[in-house]
């Protein structure tokens, strides 16, 4: 790692620590929230901004975590941190599946293969709804979100664990990009069989990829549950394989910030335009649309190309 | 300017937070700090602010556009009397997009920088359910109009109360007598396969099995169905009754595809209105339901009896004798549902009078002023009928209305008691500390 | 010492035989050349020997071992490298990136040693001076140039190039000759090529193949003779 | 009822959502093997159809006829303008870059979705059918005294039902028709085959892609026009039939309509059938499993090409 990246990286955390003295009580929650919702979008980001693979259907790791997390502290009264690892571990096995199976096939029918599983484990939510509560999910209530006396309900714990799981997964993928492997699988989005022809395991490359990607979603979606106390199948929906797509491409598909910025973004520009007219997605609608059309890279992207050509 | 000055007052607040969360003694000591006091005195010309949790967009939209109107009305007639507490009510109304995830961040909005004084009215269970945690954590009194039974189940917590509609477990339960000894033991039930329906499925398989009946079939079709034809060959050909429930944008095709499913030679069917909330049920191809039952909450069409109340409510709103806009008679309502909201600002008027609440710092008071209320009688404040609270599940319980379609018109045929609606309390949130 | 030779190597695509039944032996540390008209099933036998696709008969035995059942990137990790015939590098990296992904597979994380091997690399190719550029930015014949460095960076046993010299101007083609001849220093190399002139100059064996057979077999001045060669080859190409 | 009506009148209903799922995913097909983009506004353009639709029928309002006869052909024209313009001001101007359509069509879609419940509204509005009557249908049983008609108790559909299949029908035919043997449709295919090869021989590519674009709107609004009597307007309709047609093209294989129809046919029939033999969610699971199997192990789709 350069030294100028690795300043970036601890001016941006720097940021968000500060952050959380500067902005007001509000915006802490939001921040928060934010930057659980980054950790998806940082897992997506490996997989669609670094590997250069599209996948439909990631709202399924996201769920995978939140009831990895919630179905054990509901149903088995476990503890916060073994239904944390539980969460993880879930996620890791789900996407190893889907990694395996899905990626005999490659593009549009990636794409297609990765929806449907996510759709079936969406159904699959309502079906067990004897154990999830299906659409209405349930409620993790705030005795169990105790851990050592800590209560991660109270808004300045759960600013500064939301930003250890954000720092934490967000140097996980910076590091990783700047390993051999990470190169690879930049190479493997770049040209593919250029990189097969180099001598490296594609396959292997692209598995590993999304096991790792879903298990940092995975991570995310136990965050959250975690965090904010609620379980439902309204996560595991197809909108919500949809958002870390928006986002990463909002902020920059295969830049490091990206994510944060492209999530944050298309936060804010909810809140604000929710405020300014109640129309407010047709304003979400056509912010995508001018971003798209005058801003392709995304904002970090945009950045790199333009200023610091270095940005990671 | 509200930046910095919230800015500045940002460590003072975050203290008494931690004070807060201390115990309830210095939630008391705060109260009388003088610091405190000149901020609520300052306050006090200012609005009461209720923040309205709304389904503007999503799938809760229909709904949501009428639980906005009623609520303007009621907040109107109450400020044209003053208001509460001699300041004025004012709504901020956040859209939640029927959806958890920004249910609960507009809860945040509402509590930590609309700076409202209470939350209120939302229906969709997964969003009072996402919602539900925040509100806890933030204080924030929050005042659901969901008919869900997640509130008495005891899942949610004590800033969380439903003063103004019953809950789904009491109406399905309350149903299963008149089921069984109007219309026939043996039932086949259609119900939504999510929570919602699954607590039909569960609650009155159980009554029914109570008073005599027997479901003997259950039909769960799966959320985003849009055709429904292909279900109803499960229906079993011995069934008495068919006991119907959907809800979603399909609920007209469901109706008007059961009706083409039986021809003229159907069983009797009872429903809930929640498959025809909205909709109007002279539209072509529901000709069939005439003589067929339905639950409602408060009934759609005026009635014989019409209460006093029951037509100022009307007015104000702005709804016809046929339970259509006034302006546009193709624009039906959701009459069954919506009333609550009108009686929940009742209620929150009435705490905050009781508990003279005076701004934030008052809002565990106002939580039990409304806990300690009992009998609510049925009044311009109430217009759907008398109600008693249970102050221990935070949970109102009603009458309960049945009518009959007859000439194109919903004709109340039985009316329950109160008492009907009754199940033993699963939870008491007055022993969880504020 | 031999260190490829398939046998018996047959490839069909659907109902159309690209390549029948080729015995083919290559020696250690010499430029050996495979030519024949287009069609005639060059870039099919390359591809069956680096394992683009799976073989429909015969064998491939490298070093001695048979690697027909191997993936492609089990063959390059063996000491096959490979340069494409239409320019395929990674238009949005470096330069310097483009062969160091090459480097490092083998020498893992060794930065250092890594660096100093792509720097080699970029040297002999000339390539130097524009290791911070795009790849996408460089022009045609430095693309081709990079497409060399990043199988020299590979450190390969055998360096299999198809058509290196397409699309160069002229001096750039001396030029490229100039590098081969030190290149079959370090490597073995199976070079497809078009060009007559590099053909003749450079390669101390030729294979022709026709018709996914192989024709004849032998040093160019055998080969430029060869009767059979002329008629379907040069006969077709003067 | 017993297994036998009971499957025909799953096959029945299947047939009816096989038929719009084809004209919905044909539309889709067309625009994705001629343009090669992912158009995930496409389910809006169905949900315009049905909303144009109504608003048609009831401004006309004299008979239900008249005013779905109008909507059928006015709807699609409509419907189709909107969409050439989308690709006017949007898509075209994207170079139809494969990634950055599918983000402008995510907003496209908002902005549909979101102007739709500005003006009509989030209530599902019903389109009265020009004609509709319930037909009830007889079963043959076979019993010891031989063959029996009998009149199975629910077995029975409408006379619009079967309109639909047959429009759909007569649709498709007349579409294949258009692409085999018209100029236009032989533009069509030039462009597919080969882009830069159709704009060196003088084919104006930009205007090809906008009338392509347009007319797989249109069909999508047609499919709309169609079941909107069956089902009603709503603004979140769209959602369900871009998930369908998008499998069906899919699961077709890329670009080719035969394969698309047979996959749309396929995705109907089987949702209508599996239901009959599995609880319903379970039923959709399973549905949803199938189609990711045969995607995986035949990535080209049913009829397309192994590459």
């Amino acid at each position: 790692m350069t030294v100028r990246e690795g300043l970036l990286h601890f001016v941006l955390l720097g940021i968000l620590v500060l952050l959380f003295f500067v902005v007001s009580d509000y915006h802490d929650g939001n921040w928060a929230r934010i930057m659980v919702l980054a950790v998806y979008a940082v897992g997506y980001n490996l997989l669609f901004g670094y590997t250069g693979l599209l996948s439909l259907g990631h709202a399924l790791f996201f769920a995978t975590g939140m009831y990895g997390l919630a179905l054990p502290i509901q149903h088995l009264g476990f503890a916060p941190v073994p239904a944390f690892l539980s969460a993880l571990v879930c996620a890791a096995v789900v996407s190893s599946a889907v990694g395996f199976l899905a990626l005999r096939t490659s593009g549009v029918a990636f794409m297609i293969v990765t929806l449907m599983f996510a759709q079936a484990g969406f159904l699959l939510s309502l079906y067990a709804g004897r154990y999830t509560r299906g659409d209405e999910g349930f409620v993790i209530p705030q005795s169990a979100r105790i851990i050592a006396g800590i209560d991660f309900s109270d808004p300045t714990i759960r600013y500064f664990a939301a930003f250890f799981v954000f720092a934490a997964a967000y140097l996980l993928i910076a590091w990783l990009i700047r390993t051999p492997f990470g190169k690879c699988l930049v190479a493997i989005r770049e040209n593919e069989d250029r990189a097969r022809m180099l001598g490296y395991d594609v396959h292997f490359h692209k598995l590993v990829a999304v096991i790792l990607s879903g298990t940092v979603s995975g991570a995310a979606g136990a965050a959250y549950a975690f965090l904010f106390g609620y379980a439902g199948a309204t996560f595991a929906s197809v909108q919500y394989s949809i958002l870390p797509l928006l986002w990463v491409l909002l902020g920059g598909a295969g830049t490091t910030i990206g994510p944060l910025i492209g999530t944050a973004f298309a936060f804010y520009l909810i809140d604000f335009s929710s405020d300014l007219t109640t129309a407010h997605l047709l304003v979400v609608g056509l912010a995508i649309v001018l971003l798209t059309l005058f801003a392709p890279l995304g904002l970090a992207g945009e950045v790199r190309k333009r200023i610091v050509g270095w940005l990671p | 300017m509200s930046q910095f000055t919230k800015n500045y007052v940002l460590p003072t607040r975050r203290n008494a937070l931690k004070l807060l969360s201390g115990g309830g003694l210095a939630l008391a000591a705060s109260s009388t700090m003088p610091g405190v006091t000149r901020f609520a005195q300052a306050q006090s010309s200012e609005p009461i602010r209720i923040g309205f949790q709304i389904h503007r967009t999503g799938i809760g939209a229909a709904y949501g556009r009428w639980y906005d109107r009623t609520t303007q009305a009621a907040v109107k007639r109450m400020n044209d009397a003053g208001g509460i507490n001699g300041r004025m009510v004012e709504i901020i109304a956040e859209d939640d997009g029927t959806d958890p995830k920004r249910g609960a961040e507009v809860v945040e909005k509402f509590a930590t920088q609309q700076q409202c004084d209470v939350a209120f009215g939302t229906l969709f269970s997964h969003v009072v359910i996402g919602s539900a945690p925040r509100a806890g954590e933030l204080k924030i009194p929050y005042f659901v109009v969901s008919e869900g039974h997640h509130v008495a189940s005891g899942i949610l917590n004590r800033y969380t109360l439903q003063p103004g509609i019953t809950d789904v477990k009491s109406q399905v339960e309350a149903m299963a007598p008149f089921v069984s000894t109007n219309l026939g033991k043996k039932v086949a039930m259609i119900y939504p396969d999510f929570a919602f329906g699954h607590d039909h499925r569960d609650y009155f398989t159980a009554a029914l099995a109570k008073n005599g009946g027997e479901v003997i079939a259950q039909i769960a079709i799966p959320p985003t169905e849009t055709s429904f034809t292909k279900y109803f060959p499960k229906i079993p050909q011995q069934t008495e009754v068919l006991y119907h429930v959907m809800v979603g944008p399909a609920v007209l095709t469901f109706v008007k595809e059961l009706g083409e499913f039986f021809g003229s030679n159907h069983p009797e069917i009872f429903g809930f209105i929640d498959s025809l909330e909205a909709v109007d049920i002279q539209s072509p191809g529901l000709e069939f339901l005439e003589g067929t039952y339905f639950w409602e909450g408060n009934p759609r069409y005026v009635q014989n009896n019409q209460t006093s109340h029951d037509k100022m409510y009307r007015t104000a709103v702005g709804v016809d004798e046929s339970g259509a806009s006034v302006s546009d008679s193709r624009d039906i309502s959701t009459y069954a549902h919506m009333f609550g909201c009108w009686e929940t600002l009742n209620i929150i008027k009435a705490g905050m009078e009781m508990s003279d609440y005076q701004g934030p710092q008052h809002r565990s008071r106002l939580i039990e002023a409304v806990e300690d209320m009992t009998d609510i009688p049925l009044s311009d404040d109430h217009p759907q009928g008398a109600k008693i609270f249970n102050g221990k599940t935070h949970q109102v319980f009603g009458h309960q209305y049945i009518s009959k379609v007859e000439n194109g018109r919903m004709v109340l045929a039985h009316t329950t008691s109160i008492e009907d609606t009754f199940y033993p309390d699963e939870t008491d949130y007055t022993t969880q500390p504020f | 010492m031999t260190l490829l030779s398939t046998r018996q190597l047959s490839k069909s695509f659907g109902g159309l035989q690209a390549l029948r039944n080729v015995d083919f032996d290559l020696e250690r540390g010499r430029i050996r050349a495979l030519i024949g008209p287009n069609g005639a099933g060059k870039s099919t036998f390359v591809g069956a020997v680096c394992g683009r696709f799976r073989v429909t008969s015969g064998n491939v035995i490298f070093n001695g071992n048979d690697i027909t059942r191997l993936p492609a990137h089990h063959r390059i990790g063996l000491g096959i490298a490979y340069s494409f015939q239409i320019t395929s590098v990674f238009d949005r990296l470096t330069v310097h990136e483009n062969v160091a992904l090459g480097v490092r597979r083998h020498l893992k994380a060794n930065q250092e040693r890594v660096n100093k091997q792509v720097c080699a690399a970029l040297d002999k190719t000339g390539l130097r001076n524009r290791a911070d550029q795009l790849a996408g930015d460089l022009s045609y014949g430095h693309q081709r140039l990079l497409e060399i460095a990043m199988g020299l960076g590979q450190n390969p046993q055998l360096f299999i190039m198809d058509e290196p010299t397409q699309g160069l101007a002229e001096s750039e083609v001396d030029a490229f000759q100039d590098l081969l001849q030190t290149l079959c220093q370090e490597t073995t190399i199976l070079l497809i090529e078009h060009n007559m002139k590099v053909v003749m100059d450079c390669a101390d064996d030729i294979t022709v193949l026709n018709f996914g057979e192989v024709l004849a077999e032998g040093p160019p001045a055998k080969i430029q003779k060869n009767e059979k060669v002329q008629h379907a080859y040069f006969g077709t190409q003067t | 009822m017993d297994f036998g009506p009971h499957l025909f009148l799953a096959i029945l209903e299947g047939a009816v959502t096989a038929a719009v799922i084809s004209l919905t995913a044909v539309g889709l097909s067309l625009v994705f093997g001629i343009m090669r983009v992912v158009n995930v506004a496409h389910g809006e353009f169905f949900m315009l159809g049905a909303v144009v639709a109504w608003w048609i029928a009831t401004s006309i309002g004299i008979h239900p006829a008249l005013g779905f006869t109008a909507a059928l052909i006015i709807a699609p024209i409509a419907v189709g303008a909107i969409a050439a313009l989308s690709d006017r001001l949007v898509l075209s101007r994207l170079e139809y870059d494969p990634e950055r359509t599918i983000v402008a069509t995510i907003g496209l879609l908002y902005v549909f979705q979101q102007a739709t419940l500005m003006t009509f509204g989030p209530d599902a509005r019903p389109v009265e059918p020009p004609f509709n009557h319930r037909l009830a249908i007889p079963w043959i049983e076979i019993s010891e005294s031989g063959l029996n008609l009998t009149w199975p108790w629910g077995l029975a559909t409408t006379s619009y039902k079967l309109f639909v299949i047959g429009a759909a029908c007569i649709i498709v035919a007349a579409l294949w028709v258009f692409l085999q043997r018209t100029r236009f449709g032989l533009i069509m295919r030039a462009t597919q085959l080969d882009r830069e090869m159709a704009t060196a021989f003088g084919i104006p590519v930009r205007r090809v892609y906008s009338v392509v674009f347009a007319l797989g709107a249109a069909l999508a609004a047609l499919g709309a026009v169609l079941i909107v009597p069956v089902q009603q307007a709503h603004y979140l309709m769209g959602g369900d039939p871009l998930l369908l047609s998008f499998i069906a093209v899919i699961i077709g294989g890329l670009g080719s309509l035969p394969g698309t129809i047979l996959a749309g046919v396929i995705i109907g029939m089987s949702d209508g059938i599996i239901s009959v033999f599995f609880s319903p969610t379970l039923a959709k699971i399973l549905a949803t499993l199938l189609v990711a199997l045969v995607l995986i192990f035949r990535p080209q789709g049913l009829l397309g090409r192994a590459p």
